[in-house]
């Protein structure tokens, strides 16, 4: 019951639709008419998970007054303030969310502005930060230690001056060459590490298909 | 009024995390958290108004013909909420039970046709054709052969001898390094894109230095 | 294991070239335009298949001005379908010389109706074919007997219909998609080949996997840190435990932490999964009880430090500032950290050892990194260390896959070369075996 | 200590502060050297000129903020084209934070500050056209300029919704929303964003489900643009064209090489190459139009990266002379690295 059942809803469902894939004919079709309609409804829900896991985490971390416990607020108050203002609020008190961003509709709420001012700047601007430390790490760390990271180097190099156009300015064939690797000795070796990722994927998908690999069951007791 | 609001708080977000190359400080830490905070939120509302809205709620409230059926799926959607209780815990494990089973179903075919045969297929190509530029015909003899060669790389059930895998296992890490130094100097013009990417927000959105 | 490669490959090239003899790709028949993609190709074909079943119906309306309506209808089922969709073709009539012509409509309506419905258009440069039941609004239902005419239209808003026509066919489903046997063949290969390893795994069969050069580093550096009187650090990835990298990562730490523990050297395992942690937590006690040295376990060795990337990254970074790990190991799946990571290590004075299959991330540690696990290396380290028959029977399983395509590949270089010397077109008939068709 | 040592260990806050000057000044004092578009790109733009306002195109923002310096300007560059062709564009998500992207997206283009931008026409307000039972688009322009409306002089065109575009937004499961509408686009997308009955949309009256769609670029940050070929091409055959990150462009040439997408833009370099393009480049003596006057954000982006990838090369040089010179790669050696 806690196990078996859903091992088996997983090696039915697994089956019937690996084979559903080679029979066209209309029962069939019906049938994955019915999944695809259903499968968005119940993954909804799974948003669940995030928002209780996030919600006890620092709800208990302000409880119990641990290290930086006052952070927990602002990862508590948005989370429920967002959809608070979006689907209750009135749009005379800043709620509401966007009907279309297209032309000149401003945007006025709560929704919209937290997405555009918070959301957007903090997230863009985290990941700019590796512009930084991958300058660092030129200098400090990336060392042609031997003659196979010296041809990764050398390759690096030409790839970047051949992107930028100033690298056309340096050499004419910068961009030729560059743009050679990419196409061929590049595509070979990519080919071959997406065939293998491509099997392991496979491997792993018929792993959890037949129940040998168990670990998306975890941690929701015996 | 609101947009300039609007441009000053994300402009003081940007300025504080860059804030964190010189030192950790509490304005990045806000951010950090802020960020986990509101994401989630804004996943709550699309998700509502995108899905269980229009697909659930109004189907049932406008009482159309065989929508009662759709409680199905929404109680099994439900049930992930039992995962905050230890005691029917594994009541959650039946969504994603329904969701994972048929999902590896359907994929495994057709990630068989678009990942493996599809690549095959186009690994078996001609090395020279009348007409064909010389950078062309040695391209095509170096992927084939690469793409041979880095697969016996990766062929772990022969050791890495004679001419056939020891050659070919040394071609192939040659070639696969080349792939790598192909992908480090992508990976760096992204990552300074992004970067390029704030500062035209700062000067141009923001302060209107440029254009 | 390599000597079945070649009866493998027989059994691949048998049973693709067993079905496409059977011809379910018929060769491109003639047709009065010569489609560039292969859809329109299959259904040429399709619709001289059906030329040649039916001879009758042919009903072609002569009108005044001496304009003639397209006839010769023919209705047939859409193959390889739930029975949703017919196939119709006509003989043009008069109007394709018109400088006037439009295209032509299709009209439809169920055998006994009195209205016609119009269910799509053609277009004057797409040929007199016409798939019906794709509109969703005009469904066509299975086994219903239809109607049809079809009409010329001309650019002055005039309409030259033919007669209507009962279909001949009524759409059906197919219980088997004749498109998909190259595919169904790969699945079963794959499918047959992993069971088959995974069986002979469990049942103890000796498998064998060659060496990786990595393993002999691992056992080197923790013997340096040993030297030194340093820590260890190891770094199990920044992903969850349904990821195939951790779990091999894990694989690999109990191995570590086994090795470390007969030394008596300090381990440190920061974690940034609260489930990877409890796993890395157990195996390291695990490897500490076979060392015969369970009291030797330090509780505080293996510790959570945060969720968030960046902060996981700086809590690492300090750790090796302070304690001067000797020996750095990150095994698992790294994201965009691991530059930033690796670049601390290296100027600590570390020796480091990375292992990833995520290979944007890759060509940092391999600059950066002392000994880097490239990709499938790492699942077969792991396997190689972990000897646990589900991992080994996977990698062997996947290998045997892999030959295939190698000797795939290599014929096909052979067949490239023999083409070029005697000017023969080997080649393309090798591509025939494994093409597929775009559309299913 | 010797000067090597030194070097090395230099703050790298130092190294910051040299990065962010290398990205800043060059704003100030712009090279404009030209972008050459390579065969990958051109193979999207040449896709899309080939169509018109009798087909249609979905454009999917399939990426979150972090990478929207990328993806963003390829995803605007694609959305101007069609515009100024008028072919009908299904706008997707797929993720949450995906659908602000592509609300952002879209007002860029159609907002009053951007140069050559596009009139927006909601729904509601050319609801008078439909009731005339006009579907024709060049009609529905002349009927709705005939109530009085006139173009604002520095807008390129309108954008009637219902017609032009149509914002779908986000849905999860979203390769079985690519599956689901290869039978109906209404039956994963009832409504759009706003609420509009699809059913209503004169776009959606032409095609009503991915068969009869040609063309899906999907601007991607993540390996989310795969969904697209697994389930769109391999199962229904639809054109598929690729916006990805730098960070993901090399894995992705085997699927060109393949024929399995029918082009890619690669980076900022694959959007700004776009916009050379959408600026009508003459450079392969091929005459184009000329969609856009200004360049975009993504050509001025690749002027300021020059000056980035040649300081970061210089580091890479720099750091391993004093590497070797100092003698640093005796101190740790393993017998069995390579």
């Amino acid at each position: 019951m806690k196990r078996s059942i859903p091992l088996a809803i997983v090696m039915v469902g697994g089956i019937l639709f690996m084979i559903q894939y080679f029979i066209p004919h209309q029962y069939s079709q019906t049938l994955f008419d019915y999944y695809t309609e259903w499968a968005p409804l119940v993954g909804a829900f799974a948003l669940v998970l995030g928002v209780g896991s996030l919600s006890r985490l620092h709800s208990h971390k302000i409880k119990r007054k641990a290290k930086n416990w006052q952070y927990s607020y602002a990862v508590l108050i948005p989370l429920f303030g967002v959809p608070f203002f979006a689907l209750i609020m009135p749009e005379s008190l800043g709620g509401g969310i966007m009907q279309t961003m297209g032309g000149d509709r401003v945007t006025q709420g709560v929704f919209d502005f937290t997405y555009m001012n918070v959301q957007v700047p903090i997230q863009a601007t985290m990941f700019s930060l590796l512009a930084f430390y991958i300058a660092s790490a030129a200098f400090r760390a990336f060392r042609a230690k031997s003659a196979l990271a010296s041809v990764l180097l050398i390759a690096a190099i030409i790839v970047m001056l051949g992107q930028v156009p100033i690298g056309e300015l340096i050499g004419k064939w910068f961009p030729k060459i560059g743009l050679w690797i990419l196409r061929y000795p590049n595509l070979g070796a990519k080919r071959a590490i997406a065939l293998g990722v491509g099997f392991g994927m496979l491997a792993t998908q018929l792993k959890i298909i037949f129940g040998v690999e168990r670990n998306w069951l975890g941690g929701a007791g015996e | 009024m609101t947009e300039t609001i609007g441009l000053w708080v994300a402009a003081l977000f940007t300025i504080g995390i860059y804030s964190f190359l010189y030192k950790e400080n509490p304005l990045y830490r806000l951010a950090e958290h802020l960020v986990v905070g509101v994401s989630t939120g804004y996943g709550i509302t699309v998700t509502y108004t995108n899905v269980i809205q229009p697909r659930f709620v109004e189907p049932i409230a406008n009482g159309e013909p065989g929508a009662w059926i759709l409680v199905v799926p929404a109680l099994l959607g439900l049930l992930y909420i039992t995962r905050f209780f230890p005691n029917a815990a594994w009541l959650s494990r039946y969504p994603m039970a329904f969701l994972m089973g048929a999902g590896m179903g359907i994929g495994f075919p057709l990630s068989m046709k678009a990942s493996v045969l599809r690549q095959l297929e186009a690994s078996l190509i001609p090395l020279y054709e009348t007409g064909m530029a010389w950078d062309v015909v040695i391209g095509n003899v170096v992927m084939v052969l690469g793409t041979l060669a880095a697969l016996i790389y990766f062929f772990f059930s022969k050791p890495h001898k004679g001419p056939f895998f020891g050659t070919g296992s040394k071609i192939g890490i040659w070639v696969i390094m080349v792939g790598f130094g192909a992908t480090f100097g992508f990976t760096v013009m992204g990552r300074i894109s992004l970067l390029i990417g704030r500062i035209q927000f700062l000067l141009g959105d923001w302060l209107h230095i440029i254009k | 294991m390599l000597r079945k490669v070649p009866a493998l490959l027989l059994a691949l090239l048998l049973a693709t070239g067993l079905a496409w003899a059977q011809g379910e790709d018929p060769p491109p028949a003639e047709s009065a335009e010569t489609g560039e993609t292969a859809e329109t190709a299959e259904e040429a074909a399709l619709v001289g298949e059906v030329e040649a079943e039916i001879t009758a119906s042919t009903v072609s309306s002569t009108l005044g001005d001496g304009m003639v309506a397209p006839g010769n209808i023919v209705v047939a089922d859409y193959p390889n379908d739930a029975g949703d969709g017919l196939l119709l073709y006509f003989d043009p009539g008069s109007e394709a010389d018109n400088e006037n012509f439009a295209g032509y409509a299709i009209y439809r309506r169920t055998l006994g109706e009195e209205e016609l419905l119009l269910v799509g258009t053609i277009d004057a440069d797409e040929g007199a074919e016409f798939v019906d039941g794709y509109d969703p609004d005009f469904i066509v239902e299975p086994g219903v007997q239809y109607e049809y005419q079809v009409a010329a239209m001309y650019l002055n808003g005039a309409e030259v219909p033919s007669d209507p026509v009962t279909a001949q066919e009524v759409a059906s489903g197919q219980i088997y998609h004749a498109g998909k046997t190259r595919v169904l063949v790969g699945c079963v290969l794959f499918l047959g080949l992993i069971l088959f390893y995974f069986h002979a795994a469990q049942r103890g069969v000796e498998m064998y996997l060659r060496p990786i050069a990595g393993i002999e580093a691992i056992d080197e550096a923790i013997g340096r840190a040993t030297e030194m009187g340093k820590p260890i650090l190891y770094v199990p990835g920044l992903s969850t435990i349904s990821d195939v990298a951790t779990i091999a990562s894990i694989t690999i730490l109990g191995r570590v932490a086994k090795k470390v523990a007969e030394y008596g050297t300090p381990l440190l395992v920061p974690n940034r999964d609260p489930i990877v942690y409890t796993i890395a937590e157990e195996t390291v006690k695990q490897a500490y009880m076979e060392a015969g040295r369970p009291d030797a376990f330090d509780k505080d060795s293996v510790f959570f430090l945060t969720q968030s990337q960046f902060a996981f990254v700086a809590g690492v970074n300090g750790i090796m500032m302070r304690e001067k790990p000797a020996t750095n190991f990150y095994l698992g799946m790294f994201w965009a950290e691991s530059l930033i990571l690796a670049e601390t290590g290296s100027l600590s004075g570390a020796i480091q050892i990375a292992g990833t299959d995520a290979v944007t991330q890759l060509p940092f540690f391999i600059t950066t990194c002392d000994y880097t696990l490239i990709g499938e290396e790492l699942y077969a380290a792991s396997a190689y260390l972990g000897r646990e028959p589900k991992q080994l029977g996977s990698i062997k399983g996947q290998d045997a896959c892999k030959g295939i395509i190698m000797a795939v590949i290599t014929l096909g270089l052979l067949l490239a070369l023999t083409d070029i010397i005697a000017g023969t077109e080997t080649l393309d008939w090798l591509k025939s075996v494994v093409t597929m068709p775009i559309v299913d | 200590m010797s000067i090597w040592e030194k070097m090395l260990n230099l703050d790298r806050r130092w190294i910051f502060l040299l990065i962010g000057i290398a990205c800043v000044v060059p704003f100030f004092t712009p090279l404009g050297l030209p972008i050459l578009p390579s065969a990958e790109v051109l193979g999207i733009y040449d896709h899309i000129e080939g169509l018109g306002p009798d087909n249609a195109i979905f454009v999917g923002f399939d990426f979150d903020p972090g990478t929207a310096a990328e993806n963003m300007p390829m995803g605007v560059a694609v959305l101007r084209h069609a515009f100024a062709r008028n072919i009908p564009v299904f706008i997707t998500a797929y993720t949450p934070l995906g659908q602000g992207m592509a609300a952002m997206g879209l007002a860029e283009v159609t907002d009053e500050s951007t140069p050559d931008y596009f009139k927006y026409v909601y729904w509601e307000e050319w609801a008078f056209v439909r009731e005339q039972g006009i579907i024709d688009r060049a009609e529905i322009e002349e009927a709705w300029i005939a109530e009085g409306n006139s173009l604002p002089e520095n807008a390129s065109g309108w954008v009637f919704e219902g017609r032009d575009v149509a914002m779908l937004g986000f849905l999860p499961y979203f390769h079985l929303v690519i599956l689901g509408m290869s039978s109906s686009i209404s039956s994963q997308y009832p409504t759009d964003v706003g609420g509009t009955p699809l059913e209503d949309m004169p776009m959606y009256q032409e095609h009503k489900s991915l068969r009869e769609i040609d063309l899906a670029v999907t601007t991607a940050g993540s390996s989310a643009c795969m969904a697209w070929i697994t389930y769109g091409r391999e199962k229904i055959g639809l054109p598929i064209a690729f916006g990805v990150t730098a960070v993901m462009a090399t894995d992705y040439f085997i699927y060109i090489q393949s024929g399995q997408i029918i082009g890619q833009m690669g980076g900022l370099r694959g959007a700004a190459e776009y916009e050379t393009l959408l600026m009508g480049w003459s450079g392969d003596g091929i005459d184009r139009e000329a969609y856009a006057s200004t360049p975009g954000k993504a050509f001025v982006g690749m002027d300021v990266q020059n000056i980035a990838h040649l300081l970061i090369i210089f580091l890479v040089i720099l750091g391993n002379i004093a590497f070797f010179a100092g003698g640093f790669h005796k101190k740790t050696k393993l017998k069995g690295r390579r």
